[in-house]
């Protein structure tokens, strides 16, 4: 259950059952197939979530860097976001172990939202547990939860953000593990979450590696990925990590800055895996955003969703290792980015993607001949916050957006 | 020798409060009018800021010490400070036990690299902890399997390691319990999280029968809030009743109306007092007190 | 040119070397390959739009109608429904044909979105006319169209909506004919459009009859989609047209009533092919709402696509000919299947869309052993409209949205 | 006989205005005023709600007809009602002529049947223009291709066509025009929607080039708003000029600033006087008008 100093099982003792069932059953249904579990789960990934989803060639992209660069469209799972590999293999194992009721926590409402989605799929009634503050300002979210029949419990304790969500998901789960499952969202908690989910999102890097070969002769010279708790990344990575010529790049968030205000307890950024030092958060020993006390910081990113401040224990060890390159982008570079993938390819990423295209930008010719980008997400969920961010800076990509003041009208 | 001394006698009550709630000096008198109240053991919160393992009670108190400013640092300022007689245990989440070694470490290379990595783990707390007389743990969220170097850490001190006991707890898990643990075991009532309930629960029996053979206390917690309650589960056979909920509700009720620090403290006093003597009509019920 | 009596090319004079031109364009490239145009064309498709799209077993909704239901997937196309498959197609065929600028209209914004995506991606310049009335209402989609790049030119002529930008587009055709191709967004519009939009859609079909004898072993009973202008309805016929065995059926939107306010100039519905009359419409003669006199009606539907008073000349053929069923789905009918689709099947549908799955529920013992039913788009775009009528209506399915009346926040 | 013979003797003035705009009694007045102005034939818009031909000057204005009420019913009250001694086209959308005959044809049946295909296309609606004294139809939406009912209705009644001549237009279209059009023929004079501009283009002399061997008269539009204007595009051969756009201006600005009727029309009437005086002014010089 560990990587080598990473991981673990750092839970409450009423959740050690939960988990020790949990891992029995990932051995059984996900790693030897029992009852063809990942028989099904490729299937309805494939039906109902949309894959396999394309490797495209960046024309414009290409030409720019001189580089032939390839996109992974995670953007075109359903839902519009690789988040959906991971809830629907859940779910459908909560299922195969009996459970009859699914729980989860979100922050942004992206991990809700495919969670919702997975369990009306699978006729799994579910609760989706998410703060306050976090309510009033991702209602779309909200909506889609809702729509899809998922209860919302807004969490009211403390500041009413993603981490209140966790504790309460956690109690909850400690209440009723005998007939509840609670889906983590990326590579990070304790064992076996971070391998579990790991395993339904590398479909990412087995497409790739295969469409990779059949489309440029042979593999990729580059792989990056954006990173917040790592789930794309490692999806993106998992299967390119024995093939040692190709280098995995995981990019998170760079924030206004890689300083710390030790004093407030922020970080301005989401750079667990260049920044961040070792120590143990939801139940594993990674590396993380913290205090010289140990206090986790509140990190802080343009991007909702690398806005964490800890990452999967796995993608610590491998960068530790040397097998993947850390590396960071700030929120300006990511917003030109984001502008720039929108217009010259007519693929809207989410935020969190548009790191990774950051990172492109500006190490493009460190990169080698082939470079494989994933695609996280779609940014549809994103526009609000990108025309405020936009309207807040001289970016030479960003569009004019005076169409919407000259005819005035409400809010997005 | 240890904290397996406050259960000697008669069934211990074991408070629980978080230090620094709602601020250090309040906290100072509420945890004092615990000890006046007839406390055998005293679990003192170090409030973590993700606290995983507790109900929204006990949540709320730490986002409220945390706000008052209390740190590691301060805590062990507030245990020294502290003018009780009563045995302290400290509960708090791994992290800040593990990195205190580290910032530690760092402070002491001033900067010279940019490793954080930890070559003492949770040496230097426990060092710190037993300096100003701490003389136990609880860490919701170390497994045992993963409590070594502190449990080394404690031996070195002479300190108590606690594991919490869940009903679902068995077998090898509850095996490397028993190997580490000392001062005494915390047998967690029944499923879920930290937090006052209505009720006793079935499982806390079921519990005590499968610790039976153990030679350390079972103090008995989550969801206890009156003195029926305790004496209840004294009479079951439990060696000490854990309660916190029940008194961090007074604390809070009490910070939220802005009522007088007396006020709150005697409420608590009265609280404690009152549990207290619930254990020892438990214990009179109990057919034949086994240890002694 | 023509379906029977529909069709034609009704337009100004000036037009006409543009759409001649484009006919010849259109029998080159698109019915011979000139040039490996459709090589091209749908290599992009799947590269770019992510197709094939799936046609998944809808598990919930089979169980409940004792009916094998199977949802062809539109809605995982790129941008989030069939819009893209014609986009894509005419604005690479602008570029076959040596243009250089690419014009669109819109009224809620999801062709213009399309064009925008498919102008990016092909790297030609592009502006959308879109009326100050929808622009202000439909500003997310504002922010996509100029996010890709696109210029959007508001049109505050009249009353500033759809009808109005139709116009203005036609006028700046008319003006740039040599180097400006019009793409019009559904099988509307004189020849070639009908016939040329329709093939770029007929895809859908294709996939979809090819999934259906794979999957069931034989042809569907019937397939069933929504209809506004027609592009997802031919796009799903298509190739089905000559299986006489398989029911069509196209179900507009019934609005509020089918009774119509001859004095206002107001249907309260869409239903063309239920319940309109022949005549001339933006360039061809097919059926249509309007009044005695032949004014052209303001139609309605909660559905902002379906909100058209004409229909694509084939489709009314093809019902005047008995080949496809002509059905209506009212508001309240539509929002219910809605909610039912998105909590039964884990798919929230277009509002769109939605009238196919509330024919399904009226009719399902009427369509056979196996239906098909197209989910031509997502319903992202239509959260809140449909929190607003939902909470004017009494629904059975429809979810309780007051937890986020709960925590307050602000709009969506 | 026919529309041929207002530009029989000297190159015709052509304006256009929508019928009733802004309401039916001002429409009346301003037609009216450009007859004293020196029409030689009027275009009187009847307003579609979809005027896919139009610049917006003009869809604006009938967007003020439609509003003010105006139908193919009024528009022939509205017609009757107009003390003129000037031949008058009806300018209209195909769709309007067409439902003519459907509707009367409904109303005839009483919603006998649902069925709404007309029996009759065009010629009801034909029939009832000749009746209150319209000669001749300008339908920009209808091409060629499809006029030939409403082609038929005209010689029945008696009725002009007149086709609209793009700069684009020729080869076999040209043809298909030339052998239907009657009275006159509207040459666009250069490529877009109609509207007034500030020059003329170069693309004029190359369409009357084009239609030099045709027997109608040709009158040139689109973008004429000055005398000068007419004077130059007379001169360039042209044998009138229609002047629509820059007509509507002036109706546009009397309504938004609540101008009296009267200054209105007589503003419409001195520039009706300029561009008549302007085409007579080109006509002169022309090396020889080749018609008579």
């Amino acid at each position: 259950p560990k990587f080598g100093e990473y991981g673990g099982q750092y839970v409450p003792e009423a959740l050690m059952p939960a988990i020790e069932e949990l891992a029995d059953a990932y051995e059984r249904y996900v790693l030897e197939n029992e009852d063809g579990f990942m028989d099904e789960f490729r299937r309805r990934l494939a039906d109902f979530g949309g894959r396999p989803t394309p490797l495209q060639r960046a024309e414009q992209l290409s030409a720019r860097y001189d580089t032939e660069v390839y996109l992974k469209r995670e953007d075109l799972v359903h839902g519009g976001a690789h988040k959906l590999n991971n809830a629907l293999g859940q779910v459908l194992l909560a299922k195969y172990m009996g459970k009859e009721r699914i729980i989860a926590e979100t922050g942004a409402g992206q991990h809700g939202t495919a969670t919702a989605m997975a369990a009306a799929h699978l006729d799994m009634p579910c609760e989706i547990y998410m703060g306050e503050t976090d309510i009033a300002r991702q209602r779309p979210n909200v909506f889609r939860m809702r729509i899809n029949g998922a209860e919302v419990n807004p969490v009211t304790v403390g500041r009413g953000t993603l981490k209140e969500a966790i504790s309460e998901t956690m109690r909850d789960w400690a209440t009723t593990v005998e007939e509840t499952h609670y889906v983590i969202g990326s590579v990070v908690g304790p064992h076996p979450f971070p391998k579990m989910v790991r395993d339904f999102q590398s479909v990412i890097s087995e497409e790739a590696r295969e469409q990779a070969i059949e489309k440029t002769g042979g593999l990729p010279d580059s792989v990056v990925a954006c990173a917040g708790g790592g789930s794309n990344t490692m999806g993106a990575f998992a299967e390119f990590v024995d093939d040692t010529g190709v280098e995995l790049h995981a990019v998170e968030a760079g924030g206004s800055s890689l300083e710390v205000d030790e004093e407030e307890g922020v970080a301005p950024n989401s750079a667990t895996l260049s920044t961040g030092g070792e120590g143990v958060l939801h139940g594993a020993r990674t590396k993380l955003l913290q205090d010289s006390d140990g206090q986790i910081m509140e990190s802080h990113s343009v991007s909702a969703g690398l806005d964490y401040a800890g990452v999967g224990p796995e993608l610590a060890h491998l960068v530790d290792e040397g097998r993947v390159i850390p590396a960071n982008v700030d929120d300006d570079a990511a917003l030109e980015a984001f502008h720039r993938l929108s217009q010259d390819e007519g693929v809207i990423p989410a935020l969190e993607t548009a790191h990774a295209f950051g990172y492109l930008e500006e190490h493009h010719d460190e990169l080698g001949d082939t470079v494989v980008v994933n695609v996280s997400g779609r940014g549809d969920k994103d526009l609000e916050t990108v025309v405020e961010e936009t309207s807040k800076r001289d970016l030479d990509v960003a569009p004019d957006m005076s169409v919407l003041n000259r005819v005035g009208g409400g809010g997005l | 020798m240890g904290l397996e001394r406050a259960f000697a006698d008669e069934p211990a009550f074991v408070p629980y409060l978080a230090a620094g709630d709602p601020s250090y000096e309040e906290s100072l008198a509420y945890v004092e009018a615990l000890a006046e109240g007839g406390a055998d053991v005293i679990e003192l919160g170090l409030p973590f800021s993700e606290p995983i393992a507790e109900g929204k009670t006990i949540q709320n108190a730490i986002v409220r010490s945390l706000d008052a400013g209390m740190t590691p640092g301060r805590f062990f300022e507030f245990v020294a400070d502290l003018d009780v007689d009563v045995p302290l245990v400290c509960m708090t989440y791994y992290n800040l036990i593990y990195q205190y070694g580290n910032s530690e470490a760092k402070r002491a290379s001033e900067n010279a690299s940019g490793e954080t990595a930890s070559q003492e783990g949770p040496r230097p707390f426990v060092e710190k902890a037993a300096d100003v007389g701490i003389e136990g743990f609880v860490v919701p969220d170390l497994p045992a399997e993963e409590a070594r170097p502190l449990r080394d850490a404690c031996d070195e001190f002479g300190l108590d390691l606690i594991f919490i006991v869940a009903p679902t707890t068995e077998g090898d898990r509850l095996d490397r319990m028993r190997e580490q643990v000392s001062g005494y075991v915390y047998v967690q009532a029944r499923m879920g999280v930290t937090g006052a309930r209505d009720d006793v629960d079935d499982a806390t029996g079921a519990s005590l029968a499968r610790l039976s053979d153990w030679d350390v206390p079972k103090a008995v917690g989550f969801g206890i809030k009156t003195g029926d309650h305790a004496e209840e589960i004294v009479a079951a056979g439990a060696d000490g009743v854990i309660v916190g909920s029940a008194l961090v509700d007074i604390v809070a009720e009490g910070h939220e109306n802005g009522r007088p620090t007396e006020a709150v403290a005697d409420d608590l006093e009265s609280l404690a007092r009152e549990l207290k003597q619930g254990a020892l009509r438990g214990a009179q019920e109990r057919p034949q007190p086994e240890r002694t």
